[in-house]
C-alpha cells in the first residue's frame, strides 16, 4: 500500500505499516483498513456509474437518439442509477468515512462486531463482482426502480442478476447499520454520554436505524420480482389478481428511507466541518441531534409522495403530502442552525469549508424543491420529469458527493498522516460547484417545461436546455478526476501531517495521525460537550 | 453471571399454554363469528407470540435497550402495513 | 399562524390538495374519451366510432375525460401543457380529465418508463373549434363504439343469458352502468366500468344477489380494445333495453375451454 | 452465515477485541442478535404485507383457498415447533450452567423436531403437488361457490408457497446453526462464562417459530365454517 512517511514526525508504528502484504489488508478486522478498502471499492464504482452519467449526457446533447441505440440509453440511464445508488451513495459516507471515524469518536477500539464488517465489505465486493458481470454481458434495462409488470414479465435482460447483485449490497449495508447501532450503543468511551457524542456519530446512528428497517422490505420486494420472472408466476402479476401498485409500496417503503440513508452521514459530516472550521460551539445541539433521529422515523411515513399519479387513492395521497411536509421540518431545522453557528465564527476557507457550505447551498436548494414535489398540485406536473431529476440530483450531488468529498479531505491527515494541497482543492471545489450548477439547474427548467424522464429522444425545444446540461457535466467531470489525483499524489508526495492538523476538539483527533491500530494508547476519559472550542483557546490552527 | 435463569417449571407452563393456545385457535376457526373469526385468530397469535417473545427469547430479563428493539419493530411493521391499507381501504371511496 | 414557516408548508399542502382532489373526480357531463396505451403507441375510441392513433381531437372550451388502461406495462399520459398526468396501469380504468382553452397542437408524451420506445411513445393532442371538431367527428365515423360492441355482445355469447325475457340465466344489463348493484354477500357497488370490467375477466369475484355463479372466465380472451366496445355497448342499454330472440344457441363449458387463452409472448434470457 | 461473535481461537476467556469484559461482550452480541432479528422481522413484514393486502381485496378467493390446506399437518406442525423452543430454551439454560452434556442432548432433541417439522412441510408440499395445487406446476382447480375466483385462489398459493418456502428455507438455516453449535458444545468450548453463541442461535430459533405462530392462523385457519 503506501510508503510509510519516514519523515522523523512519524517514528512509531501505526495501522498502515503495522502489517504489509496482501492477506494483511483482505484478512483485516481493523474498522480503519476496512474503510480503506470500502474507499477503493467505493471510488471504483463511483467512477464508473460516472462513465455512464457521461455518455447519457452525451447522447442527450442532440433531440434525436442518435449516440446509442435507444435499448442502450435504457441500459445506461438503468445502470448509472444502481450502481450510483447502490455501489456509492448509500455505502460512501457511512462505509468509508463512518467506519474509520466512528470507532474513534466513541473512543472504541474497534468496531463492535469486526468480523461483521469484514463480512460487510466481502458482501459489497460480491455485489458489485454480479452486478458489474451483469453489465459487461447485457446490462438490464428496467430502470433501478424495477417496476413491475416490466421487469417480472416484459424486460429481457439480467434483471434477475442485477437483483442478485444488490441483494448483496444490501446485506452489506444491513450489517455496517448492525455494526453502528452496537458500537454507539455498547462501546461509547467512558464519560461520553449521549449528549456529548459528537453529531457525525448522531447521524450515522439514525443512518443504521434506517438500514436496518428498510433494507429487508426492498430485499423481499425484489425477491419477489426475480420469484416472478424464474418462475413466470407470482404476486404482482395483473392476470392473476397481482397489483403492481403494492410493488411500488414495498419498493418506495425502503427507497424514500434510502434517500436519508444517502444524505444523513453527509449531514453529520458538515455538523463536524462547520464546527472546527468556525471554531465554535454548533449552535442547538439537542436540536440538531434530535433533528437525525426526526429524519429517521418521519423518514418511513412519507413513501406515497413518490407516487402520487401512480394509482394510490386520493386520501392517501393526501395523508403521504402532509406527512412529507413534515419531514422537511427536520432538515431545515439543521439548515437553520447551521448558519446560526456559522454566526460570529472564526471562519476559515480551507477546502473541507467549502465543501460545506457547498453542501449547505445547494442541499438546501435540493430540500426547497422537494415542498414543491411534496405539494399534489404541483407533483401532478413535475413528476417523472427531469424537475424530479434535478430536485434528486441536487440533494445526491450538491449534498452527499459535495460533504463525501469534505470528508475526504477534512480526515485525510488522519487517515494518512499527509495533507492535501490546498491550492489544487480549492481549485477543484470551485470547478465541481460550477460545474454541479451547470449541469442541474438547467434540468429543473426541462422539468418544469415537461421534458419527461428517461427519454432517449426528445421534443426539439428542449435542446439548449440540454445542451447546456452537457456543457455542465463535461466540467463536472473534470472537477472530479483533480481530486483522484491530487489526493493519490499527496499519499506519497503531500506534507506530512501534524496530529491535529484543524485544531479540532473532535474525539478521533486526540491520537496520532495516521492512529494506532487500537486507536488510542489507552482508552480517552471524556469530560465536556462536543465542540468546546471555548474551552480550548490554545488550540489553534496547526497545518 | 448477570443472567437471569428461569425455573424450568415456568418454561414448562409457557409450553403447555402455548400448545393449549394452538388447540384453541383451531377449534375457534370452526366456530362462524363472521369478520370476527380473523381478529380472534390474530389476538390468539399475538398472545402466543409474546410468551415466546417475553419467556423463551428473555426479553423479561434483557436490559431496556433490546425492549425498545422490539417495539421500535412492532412500530415500523404497523407503520408498513397500516399506511399501505390507508391506500387500499379508501380506493373505492368517492372523491 | 400563517406566518410560521409550518403555517406556509399547511398553505401550500392545502392548495395542493385542492388541485389533486378536482384532479381525481372528473365533471360527469365531461366528452368521455376511451383509450388503450400499449407498449410504445396510444390508441383513442370516440364514443361514436373514430379511432386514433397517438392523436387526440378534442374541442376546446370543453371538459374532456379519457378513460385509460393499458395492455402490458405500467405508462403515463402525459401532456404538459394541460399541466396534467396519470399513470396507466395494465389492471384497473383510471380516468384523467382536462378542459383546453385554447385550440392548438400539444405534445403527449409517455411519463413512465415502459421499454425500448418509452422515448417514441408520444403523440399530440388537438385542440380544434367546435365547428372544426363537429366536421372533424362527421369525417372518421365506420360505426360507433356501441354498435362494435354489440357485435362482440353476440360474438362471445353473452346475449345467451343476459337477456330481457325471464328465462335469463344472468342479470338484465339494461340500465346497468352507474346503477347500485347488490352482491350475494350483501355489499352493494357502483356499475362502473372498473366493475364491468372485472365482471367479465372474472365474473365469479362479484356475484350479483339472487344468480349463480355459472358465467365463464373471459380472462385472457377479451383484449382490451374489445373490452371498451363491449362496455360501450353495455353502456347504450340505457336508451334501448335488449331486442333478442328468445332461442339463440347457450355455448356451453366446454366450448369455451377449447379456444387457446392468448399468452404474453415474451423470450427471456 | 452465522452472525454473532463465533467464539474465536483466542485462547479462553474467549474476550474478542473491542471488549472491556465478557459481560459487555455478551450484551452487545444479544443486542447485535435482537438487531439483525428485526431485520428478519421486517423481510417477513414485506410478505405479510402482502398478504394483507390481497386477503383484504380478494378474501372469499383466499377462504377457499385455505379450505384446501392439511389443517392437520399444519397444527401437528405448530405444536411440533412450539416443543423445539422449550428445548431449545432448556438447552440454552443448560449452557447458562455450562453443562455441556446437557446442551448437547437439549439440542439434538431440538434438531429432531425441526427435522421433524420440515419432514412434515414436504409431506404437505408433495399433496399439494398431487391435487394440482402448485402454482405454475400444473396448478388446476375448479369452484363454483359465488366471490371465488380461480386466478385468485392461484394467488393465494404463490403467496402461501413464498411465505412457508421463505419459513422453511429458515428452519434449514437454523437446524445448520444449531448443529454447529452442538458440535462446538460437545468439544466442551462453551462455559459458564462464555455461551452467547447458544444464546444468539436460540433467539434466532424463537424467532423462527414466532414466524409459524403468525402463518399458522393466517394461512391455515381462515373462518373454515362457511359451506
Amino acid at each position: 500500500m503506501s510508503a510509510a512517511p519516514t519523515a522523523a514526525v512519524h517514528p512509531r508504528e501505526h495501522y498502515l505499516n503495522v502489517d504489509y502484504g496482501i492477506r494483511s489488508w483482505l484478512l483485516t478486522t481493523d474498522h480503519k483498513r476496512i474503510a480503506i478498502l470500502y474507499m477503493i471499492s467505493v471510488t471504483v464504482m463511483f467512477f464508473i456509474g460516472g462513465i455512464f452519467a457521461t455518455l447519457i449526457r452525451l447522447e442527450l446533447m442532440t433531440p434525436a437518439g442518435d449516440l446509442v441505440t435507444s435499448d442502450t440509453y435504457n441500459k445506461l440511464f438503468t445502470m448509472h442509477g444502481i450502481v450510483m445508488v447502490f455501489f456509492f451513495l448509500i455505502p460512501s459516507v457511512p462505509a468509508v468515512i463512518g467506519n474509520f471515524v466512528l470507532p474513534m469518536m466513541v473512543g472504541a477500539r474497534d468496531m463492535a462486531f469486526p468480523k461483521i464488517n469484514l463480512l460487510s465489505w466481502y458482501l459489497y465486493v460480491i455485489g458489485a463482482g454480479i452486478t458489474l458481470y451483469c453489465i459487461t454481458i447485457g446490462g438490464v434495462d428496467t430502470g433501478w426502480t424495477f417496476y413491475t409488470p416490466f421487469s417480472t414479465t416484459y424486460s429481457n435482460t439480467y434483471v434477475f442478476g442485477s437483483i442478485v447483485g444488490i441483494l448483496f449490497a444490501g446485506f452489506s449495508s444491513i450489517f455496517t447499520g448492525l455494526n453502528f447501532i452496537a458500537t454507539i450503543h455498547k462501546l461509547r468511551a467512558p464519560g461520553l454520554t449521549w449528549r456529548r457524542m459528537q453529531l457525525f456519530l448522531w447521524s450515522n446512528y439514525a443512518t443504521g436505524v434506517i438500514m436496518i428497517l428498510g433494507t429487508p422490505v426492498v430485499a423481499i420486494a425484489l425477491i419477489l420480482v426475480a420469484v416472478e420472472r424464474v418462475w413466470h408466476i407470482g404476486i404482482f402479476n395483473p392476470a392473476l389478481g397481482g397489483d403492481p401498485v403494492l410493488f411500488q409500496h414495498l419498493f418506495w417503503f425502503y427507497s424514500h428511507p434510502a434517500v436519508y440513508i444517502m444524505v444523513l452521514p453527509a449531514m453529520g459530516v458538515v455538523s463536524e466541518l462547520v464546527t472546527t472550521f468556525s471554531r465554535k460551539r454548533v449552535f442547538g445541539y439537542e436540536f440538531v441531534a434530535a433533528a437525525s433521529i426526526a429524519i429517521a422515523v418521519f423518514g418511513f411515513l412519507v413513501w406515497g409522495h413518490h407516487m402520487f399519479v401512480a394509482g394510490i387513492s386520493l386520501y392517501s395521497a393526501l395523508l403521504f403530502s402532509i406527512m412529507s411536509y413534515l419531514v422537511a421540518i427536520p432538515s431545515a431545522v439543521k439548515v437553520f442552525n447551521w448558519t446560526a453557528t456559522l454566526y460570529k465564527g472564526a471562519i476559515s476557507y480551507r477546502t473541507p469549508m467549502l465543501y460545506a457550505f457547498g453542501f449547505i447551498g445547494l442541499f438546501t436548494m435540493g430540500g426547497l424543491t422537494g415542498l414543491f414535489v411534496a405539494a399534489l398540485g404541483v407533483d401532478i406536473h413535475v413528476t417523472d420529469t427531469y424537475f424530479v431529476v434535478a430536485h434528486f440530483h441536487y440533494i445526491m450531488v450538491g449534498g452527499t458527493v459535495m460533504a463525501y468529498l469534505g470528508a475526504i479531505h477534512y480526515w485525510w491527515p488522519k487517515m494518512f498522516g499527509r495533507m492535501y494541497p490546498e491550492g489544487w482543492a480549492k481549485l477543484s471545489a470551485g470547478i465541481i460547484f460550477i460545474g454541479f450548477n451547470v449541469t442541474f439547474f438547467p434540468q429543473f427548467l426541462l422539468g418544469y417545461l415537461g421534458m419527461p424522464r428517461r427519454y432517449h429522444a426528445y421534443a426539439p425545444e428542449f435542446q439548449v436546455l440540454n445542451v447546456m446540461s452537457t456543457a455542465g457535466a463535461s466540467i463536472l467531470a473534470v472537477g472530479y478526476m483533480l481530486p483522484l489525483i491530487y489526493l493519490l499524489w499527496s499519499l506519497r508526495y503531500g506534507e506530512i501531517a501534524p496530529a491535529n492538523p484543524w485544531g479540532s476538539t473532535g474525539l478521533e483527533w486526540q491520537t496520532t495521525s495516521p492512529p494506532p491500530t487500537h486507536n488510542f494508547e489507552e482508552t480517552p476519559v471524556v469530560t465536556e460537550e462536543a465542540y468546546a472550542y471555548d474551552k480550548h483557546p490554545e488550540m489553534e490552527f496547526v497545518a | 453471571m448477570a443472567e437471569h435463569t428461569v425455573p424450568k417449571k415456568i418454561y414448562a407452563a409457557i409450553w403447555a399454554t402455548l400448545l393449549a393456545m394452538t388447540l384453541i385457535t383451531t377449534l375457534v376457526a370452526f366456530v362462524d363469528l363472521g369478520r370476527f373469526n380473523t381478529v380472534v385468530a390474530l389476538a390468539i397469535a399475538t398472545f402466543k407470540a409474546s410468551l415466546v417473545v417475553l419467556f423463551f427469547m428473555g426479553a423479561k430479563y434483557t436490559p431496556r435497550l433490546t425492549r425498545v428493539v422490539i417495539i421500535c419493530g412492532i412500530f415500523f411493521l404497523g407503520l408498513l402495513l397500516a399506511f399501505s391499507m390507508v391506500d387500499y381501504l379508501t380506493r373505492l371511496w368517492p372523491a | 399562524m400563517v406566518d410560521h414557516p409550518a403555517g406556509h408548508r399547511l398553505v401550500i399542502f392545502v392548495w395542493g390538495a385542492a388541485v389533486y382532489y378536482s384532479y381525481g373526480a372528473p365533471p360527469k357531463n365531461a366528452l368521455r374519451v376511451y383509450g388503450t396505451a400499449k407498449q410504445w403507441m396510444w390508441k383513442f375510441q370516440h364514443p361514436d366510432g373514430q379511432r386514433e392513433i397517438n392523436e387526440l381531437h378534442v374541442p376546446v372550451g370543453q371538459d374532456v375525460a379519457v378513460t385509460l388502461i393499458s395492455q402490458d406495462v405500467i405508462h403515463s399520459f402525459f401532456v404538459p401543457a394541460f399541466r396534467v398526468k396519470m399513470d396507466v396501469l395494465p389492471n384497473r380504468y383510471r380516468t384523467v380529465w382536462f378542459r383546453p382553452t385554447r385550440a392548438g397542437t400539444y405534445h403527449l408524451f409517455c411519463a413512465e418508463y415502459c421499454g425500448t420506445s418509452h422515448s417514441g411513445m408520444i403523440g399530440w393532442v388537438m385542440v380544434m373549434e367546435p365547428a372544426d371538431y363537429e366536421t372533424w367527428l362527421a369525417s372518421g365515423a365506420e360505426g360507433s363504439l356501441a354498435s362494435s360492441g354489440d357485435k362482440l355482445f353476440r360474438h362471445f355469447g353473452c346475449i345467451s343469458c343476459h337477456r330481457a325475457d325471464k328465462g335469463a340465466r344472468g342479470p338484465d344489463l339494461a340500465g346497468l352502468y352507474g346503477k347500485e348493484v347488490h352482491l350475494q354477500d350483501g355489499t352493494t357497488q357502483i356499475a362502473d366500468e372498473n366493475y364491468i370490467r372485472e365482471s367479465i375477466l372474472a365474473p365469479k369475484a362479484k356475484i350479483v344477489a339472487g344468480w349463480q355463479p355459472i358465467m365463464p372466465v373471459f380472462q385472457g380472451q377479451v383484449n382490451e380494445d374489445e373490452m371498451l366496445e363491449l362496455i360501450a355497448y353495455i353502456k347504450s342499454l340505457q336508451q334501448n333495453p335488449l331486442n333478442v330472440n328468445p332461442n339463440a344457441p347457450i355455448p356451453d363449458e366446454e366450448q369455451r375451454k377449447r379456444n387457446p387463452q392468448v399468452e404474453p409472448q415474451v423470450t427471456r434470457p | 452465515m452465522s452472525h454473532s461473535t463465533e467464539a474465536g481461537t483466542v485462547p479462553h476467556p474467549a474476550l474478542q477485541v473491542p471488549y472491556r469484559d465478557l459481560d459487555q461482550q455478551r450484551e452487545t452480541a444479544t443486542l447485535g442478535m435482537f438487531v439483525f432479528l428485526l431485520t428478519e422481522l421486517m423481510m417477513f413484514g414485506g410478505l405479510f404485507c402482502a398478504y394483507l393486502v390481497y386477503r383484504t381485496l380478494y378474501f372469499p378467493s383466499f377462504q377457499e383457498g385455505s379450505k384446501h390446506m392439511d389443517l392437520a399437518i399444519g397444527a401437528v406442525n405448530t405444536a411440533v415447533l412450539i416443543c423445539s423452543s422449550l428445548t431449545m430454551a432448556l438447552g440454552v439454560q443448560a449452557a447458562q450452567k455450562g453443562r455441556s452434556k446437557a446442551i448437547v442432548s437439549w439440542m439434538a432433541v431440538t434438531l429432531l423436531f425441526g427435522c421433524t417439522f420440515l419432514v412434515l412441510k414436504g409431506v404437505e408440499y408433495y399433496q399439494h403437488w398431487r391435487a394440482h395445487e402448485v402454482p405454475g406446476l400444473g396448478f388446476d382447480l375448479a369452484s363454483s361457490t359465488a366471490g371465488v375466483d380461480i386466478a385468485r385462489v392461484q394467488l393465494f398459493f404463490v403467496l402461501y408457497f413464498i411465505m412457508t418456502g421463505l419459513h422453511a428455507l429458515h428452519m434449514l438455516i437454523g437446524i445448520g446453526l444449531v448443529t454447529w453449535i452442538t458440535i462446538c458444545a460437545g468439544k466442551g468450548r462453551y462455559t459458564e462464562g462464555y455461551h452467547n453463541p447458544v444464546e444468539n442461535v436460540g433467539l434466532y430459533w424463537h424467532f423462527v417459530d414466532l414466524v409459524w405462530i403468525y402463518l399458522f392462523p393466517l394461512l391455515y385457519l381462515i373462518s373454515r365454517t362457511r359451506t
